[in-house]
């Protein structure tokens, strides 16, 4: 079902990352394609979000080759195309859910279709859009950032432990997220502790340790 | 627990009834007001003669002196609501105190504009670092020390607790400042030009003084009355008497 | 699939600064009454002698005006930073350098705008001579910019630190000191009747030159912070 | 009358002096009058939004 | 089972502060040439004249100090407070106000004594007499721990808001004028051959009184401030 | 096996806590007794957070009652008594994981036969005791605070999402602590998302919701 023979949206030859010059994880060898999702595994320590900020662009490449669609691994050629979640959720907290989703927007564009309006009630944040940040719990926060995938246009998802702080109805949600993205050509990477049971398919695997 | 306080006043304490209470009584506080104003104006601008010495300027005296007294009278009033608010944990209390300081922090402020604006005549100088005017400057930033503290405070109890403490902290400093400033100026040779003796004021400018003095206080009243109604739809938002007040006024148009 | 466009970007940033600034407008009139206390602890710590402040009046203004603004630039980029914000922004498909450019003008109408409004009033309350006010507020209206611009390259360089903003102050005052005698040196020649048009210019020379380099040293010196 | 206005020359200090007052106490009555009517506009917004929460609740739970 | 004993336990947050301070030390070294910063400006900003600077040196050193603490206040409890760690304090089976009695003394000794150490140079640059170095020591002695007693309660209220210091400027300036007013009056006695024990006397008996109450304020402010 | 009989540790009657006058949760009424554990459960922002902060005696009652050991609710009752693990951790960043301890039995005394080292190696962090909490993983962040539990003596936990960021070896870790402070006569308020799976018998469920 995965078209290997494609080009790989994201590949990785022995990747690592050096912190005083000594691996973080061990070198990685992975590709993704569109329309693929992959699970980072590894204990607590491992590196996994490590991985995550370097495959966004916030850290830079210690040893190996990252490529992106085949070509180098530089920001004008992604632009757009990734979309980060990590463990600070990148809200303002004295901004309600509705202008932060704006402010996204502005930035990145958005889905033809989507609105904020429409992408929060599909959080689960009907009730709460014009609510500060900073007055909603944890996983309502977590709920607000997840939004933003669904909101702004990219390819791939770099999803750090999206599943912490949310009940069992914001897993679900989650899981319908990615497969929705993953049904619709996208591609994402995603860190988390918990089983993921995912419907489209199993998810490629990538181990931290070994 | 606050057994000793008489019925009346604890029904008082109540928030819905303290609102209508002050809702029927404050019409009269602030026609009462706008009376004794205008009587003191009256009085002060055109019936009381010119001062020999400072001519018309000192007309200013009719809002100058009533605002420096009220500046420090509504300290007194925030400090005493601060502490029944902090011992009693009494709403109404809090909601007195945190709007006290504002109306307070007005009176302080024309006190010093219409004072500087009185010195440029009389002392060739719109500030000095005198002794008088610098405490007054101080009990401002009291005051705003108070205000800011109170509003940054995403929970409105809580910030009036916090700044109500500050409040009775303030108090403790607004002796210490006054003494403190005197002993301060006294060291330099810093002279005021104090020309209006108290007892050298005659008749004719006292009493549009003192009608004034009275205007200011029932001003106060009616003014806090409005702020602490305001302030309780605000705290008591859960409640279904707010509830009620807001669905009774709803505009049509708006979504009710 | 609406494509994002720079101006909107722009406008979208500095619209949610100006927005956040205002929700908080507490923050704003901080500076301003720093600003005035400092400027009432002087005649305290000096005595009240009118013809002494009246000789410091100009400098005292301007170290004051420093200071608070120095103190706000430590907020620059904090908060952005702790809530995960600024990674957004630098991983938004926007020119980096223009959307910091933004947040710096956000800064200065926050922060320096409302200083130089209150300047007159703490000049007046130090007995500056009405005639150097002009003076003063141009110089002000040229040094301020200049200071946030360099501070947001430094508050950029220190951001993936845990220092405090002393830090900031220790490596922002050397670079002041310039701008500061520039500035310093306008007032004193127009309260002295001297010429004071030379140091303006060479004010905004400076000016003009950071301008177009800052925001770019910002983005720069913003990628090497958070690379760790 | 403009005798009155022009008081005894000091009419720059003293009427600024009562047009302070004045204005001051204006804006400190007006403000709790806006505040209230800001309030209750709140208030009912948050009412419909309440109602808007109820309606997510009574929507089957996932929970068990 | 080993009980905690109170004696430990002050040890321990009093280790613990002091500990910190010096795992970033280079902080402790900012306050100290914040005040240097600030010190050299003003020779910038007014002109080198001796006599004038002669004059003003003991103001300029009391207020440079007094700011200085002032930036370094607004830490006190700040990094406690973000890590949870301050919570974890408060519910600790200890009295709090004895607590915080160790962490403002670890502050003081982190924050002021080295302000007091460089004090002397400050005022030399500005060519303040050598005899009246012994005063102003005196005074700085007395006056600083004051300041971070009073400003500990007033940092304590603002604990459970995202405020920046400015806040805290506002609400600090009205407590510290009387104990500028004493220390600069004690100074300028001293700088004119007057008596100045008085001053110092009367700031000693506020100082003792300061060292009871202002623990005790404290705990009681965090407490409100925490509960929201 | 629970003593119903006996007095409850910690007994809730008609609780509820008010935000601006509204309340937070419903009025609740539960007892715990010594050797209970309770999970909270309810769906994210329903109030799970605010009601063990208000246990933990950082927030103060609402409405209702609240009693411990059958007598009233203050400070000095239940002095040492509890310990509170929320979203923050309490861990200076600057220190290591031992110093951390260290600092924490100084405020409450530690429980006999323990030490921080000894309780660094049982959560999991043998070879980090000495490196700063700044350069743990979140997980490892999250194992160095739950070593306070093992360290202090405490009779009430109050875990607040104590899963969250770990991974399985971690749960299974947090589950076994639960288990042997429940065996060992002590008491526990946890709130989770994920399945507790709980070998000592079926804890009592505290539900948010209606
Ligand atoms: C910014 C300038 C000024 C400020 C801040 C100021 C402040 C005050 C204050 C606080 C009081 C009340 C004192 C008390 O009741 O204990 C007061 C009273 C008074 N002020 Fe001023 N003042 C200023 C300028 C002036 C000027 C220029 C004059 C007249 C030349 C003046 C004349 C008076 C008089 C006559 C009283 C009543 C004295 C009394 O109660 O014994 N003030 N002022
Ligand atoms: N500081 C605050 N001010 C105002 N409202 C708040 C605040 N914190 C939380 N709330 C509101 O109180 C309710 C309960 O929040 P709480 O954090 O206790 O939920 P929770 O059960 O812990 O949720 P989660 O599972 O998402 O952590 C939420 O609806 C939230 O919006
Ligand atoms: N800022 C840092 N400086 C130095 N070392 C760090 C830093 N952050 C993390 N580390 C170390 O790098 C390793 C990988 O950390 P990382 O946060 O990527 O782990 P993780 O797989 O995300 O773990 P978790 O499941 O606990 O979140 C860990 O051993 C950690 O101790
Ligand atoms: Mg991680
Ligand atoms: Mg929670």
């Amino acid at each position: 079902m995965t078209p290997t023979d494609a080009i790989p949206l994201l590949q990785a030859r022995g990747l690592s990352f050096l912190r005083a010059d000594e691996p973080v994880f061990g070198p990685l060898d992975f590709a993704l394609h569109a329309g693929e999702l992959a699970l980072v595994e590894g204990d607590n320590g491992s590196g996994k979000t490590t991985l995550l900020r370097l495959l966004a662009g916030l850290l830079h490449v210690g040893e190996g080759e990252l490529r992106w669609r085949g070509r180098g691994w530089n920001r004008d050629e992604r632009a757009g195309d990734v979309l980060f979640l990590g463990h600070q959720l990148g809200l303002k907290m004295d901004m309600s859910p509705r202008e932060n989703l704006r402010i996204a927007a502005g930035l990145h564009g958005t889905r033809s279709g989507r609105t904020a309006a429409s992408v929060l009630i599909q959080v689960g944040l009907a009730g709460y859009e014009d609510e500060p940040v900073r007055r909603l719990s944890a996983g309502q926060k977590k709920r607000a950032a997840l939004a933003r995938l669904l909101l702004l246009p990219a390819v791939l998802w770099l999803l750090d432990e999206p599943y912490a702080n949310l009940d069992r109805a914001g897993i679900a949600l989650v899981n319908q997220l990615l497969e929705e993205h993953i049904a619709g050509g996208g591609a994402a990477l995603v860190t988390s502790h918990g089983a993921v049971s995912f419907h489209g398919g199993e998810p490629k695997r990538i181990r931290m340790h070994g | 627990m606050s057994k000793w306080i008489p019925l009346w006043l604890h029904k008082l304490g109540s928030p819905p009834i303290f609102y209508r209470f002050a809702g029927t009584l404050r019409p009269w506080f602030l026609g009462l007001a706008l009376v004794a104003g205008a009587v003191a104006l009256y009085g002060g601008l055109a019936l009381a003669p010119a001062d020999y010495q400072q001519g018309d300027a000192y007309r200013i005296i009719f809002i100058h002196v009533p605002s420096a007294w009220m500046g420090l009278f509504i300290y007194g009033v925030m400090a005493v609501a601060s502490f029944v608010a902090l011992v009693w944990r009494i709403k109404l209390a809090e909601a007195v105190a945190m709007e006290s300081a504002p109306i307070g922090a007005a009176f302080t402020f024309i006190t010093l504009v219409t004072g500087s604006l009185w010195g440029k005549p009389m002392w060739g100088t719109w500030w000095t670092w005198d002794a008088r005017l610098t405490s007054e400057l101080v009990l401002l930033f009291l005051y705003l020390g108070v205000i800011g503290l109170y509003h940054a405070f995403e929970d409105r109890r809580q910030g009036a607790r916090a700044a109500a403490f500050l409040a009775i902290i303030g108090i403790i400093n607004v002796p210490i400042v006054h003494f403190s400033v005197n002993w301060w100026n006294t060291l330099h040779q810093g002279s005021t030009v104090r020309i209006l003796g108290p007892s050298k004021i005659s008749a004719s400018m006292l009493w549009p003084l003192l009608t004034m003095m009275v205007a200011t206080k029932l001003y106060y009243v009616a003014s806090l009355f409005g702020r602490v109604r305001a302030d309780l739809l605000e705290l008591e938002s859960g409640k279904d008497w707010v509830r009620r007040i807001a669905t009774e006024n709803s505009v049509p148009g708006e979504q009710a | 699939m609406n494509q994002a466009s720079l101006p909107r970007a722009c406008a979208e940033v500095l619209r949610r600064d100006l927005t956040l600034a205002w929700r908080r407008r507490g923050d704003i009139a901080m500076p301003v009454l720093y600003a005035l206390i400092v400027a009432t602890l002087f005649p305290f710590a000096l005595g009240p002698e009118d013809a002494l402040l009246q000789r410091i009046a100009g400098g005292v203004v301007l170290v004051t005006v420093l200071l608070a603004m120095l103190l706000a630039l430590d907020a620059m980029f904090r908060s952005d930073i702790e809530d995960g914000s600024l990674e957004q922004l630098v991983l938004a498909p926007q020119p980096l350098a223009l959307m910091l450019a933004m947040k710096i003008l956000a800064h200065w109408l926050t922060t320096a705008l409302p200083l130089i409004v209150v300047a007159p009033l703490l000049a007046g309350m130090l007995h500056l001579p009405l005639a150097v006010m002009g003076v003063l507020l141009l110089a002000l209206l040229m040094a301020t910019p200049m200071l946030s611009l360099l501070g947001a390259v430094l508050v950029a360089l220190t951001a993936g630190t845990r220092r405090s903003g002393m830090l900031l102050a220790l490596m922002l005052l050397p670079l002041c000191v310039p701008v500061v005698i520039f500035a310093a040196g306008a007032v004193a020649a127009a309260q002295q009747g001297l010429p004071w048009v030379a140091p303006i210019a060479w004010l905004g020379a400076a000016l003009a030159l950071a301008l177009v380099l800052a925001p770019l040293a910002c983005a720069a010196a913003l990628r090497i912070a958070l690379d760790a | 009358m403009s005798h009155f206005f022009a008081m005894g020359g000091y009419a720059a200090y003293v009427w600024p002096a009562y047009a302070v007052f004045f204005i001051v106490l204006l804006a400190d009555f007006v403000s709790p009058l806006l505040r209230r009517r800001r309030n209750l506009r709140e208030l009912r917004a948050r009412l419909a939004r309440q109602t808007a929460r109820q309606h997510r609740s009574a929507t089957p739970a996932v929970n068990s």
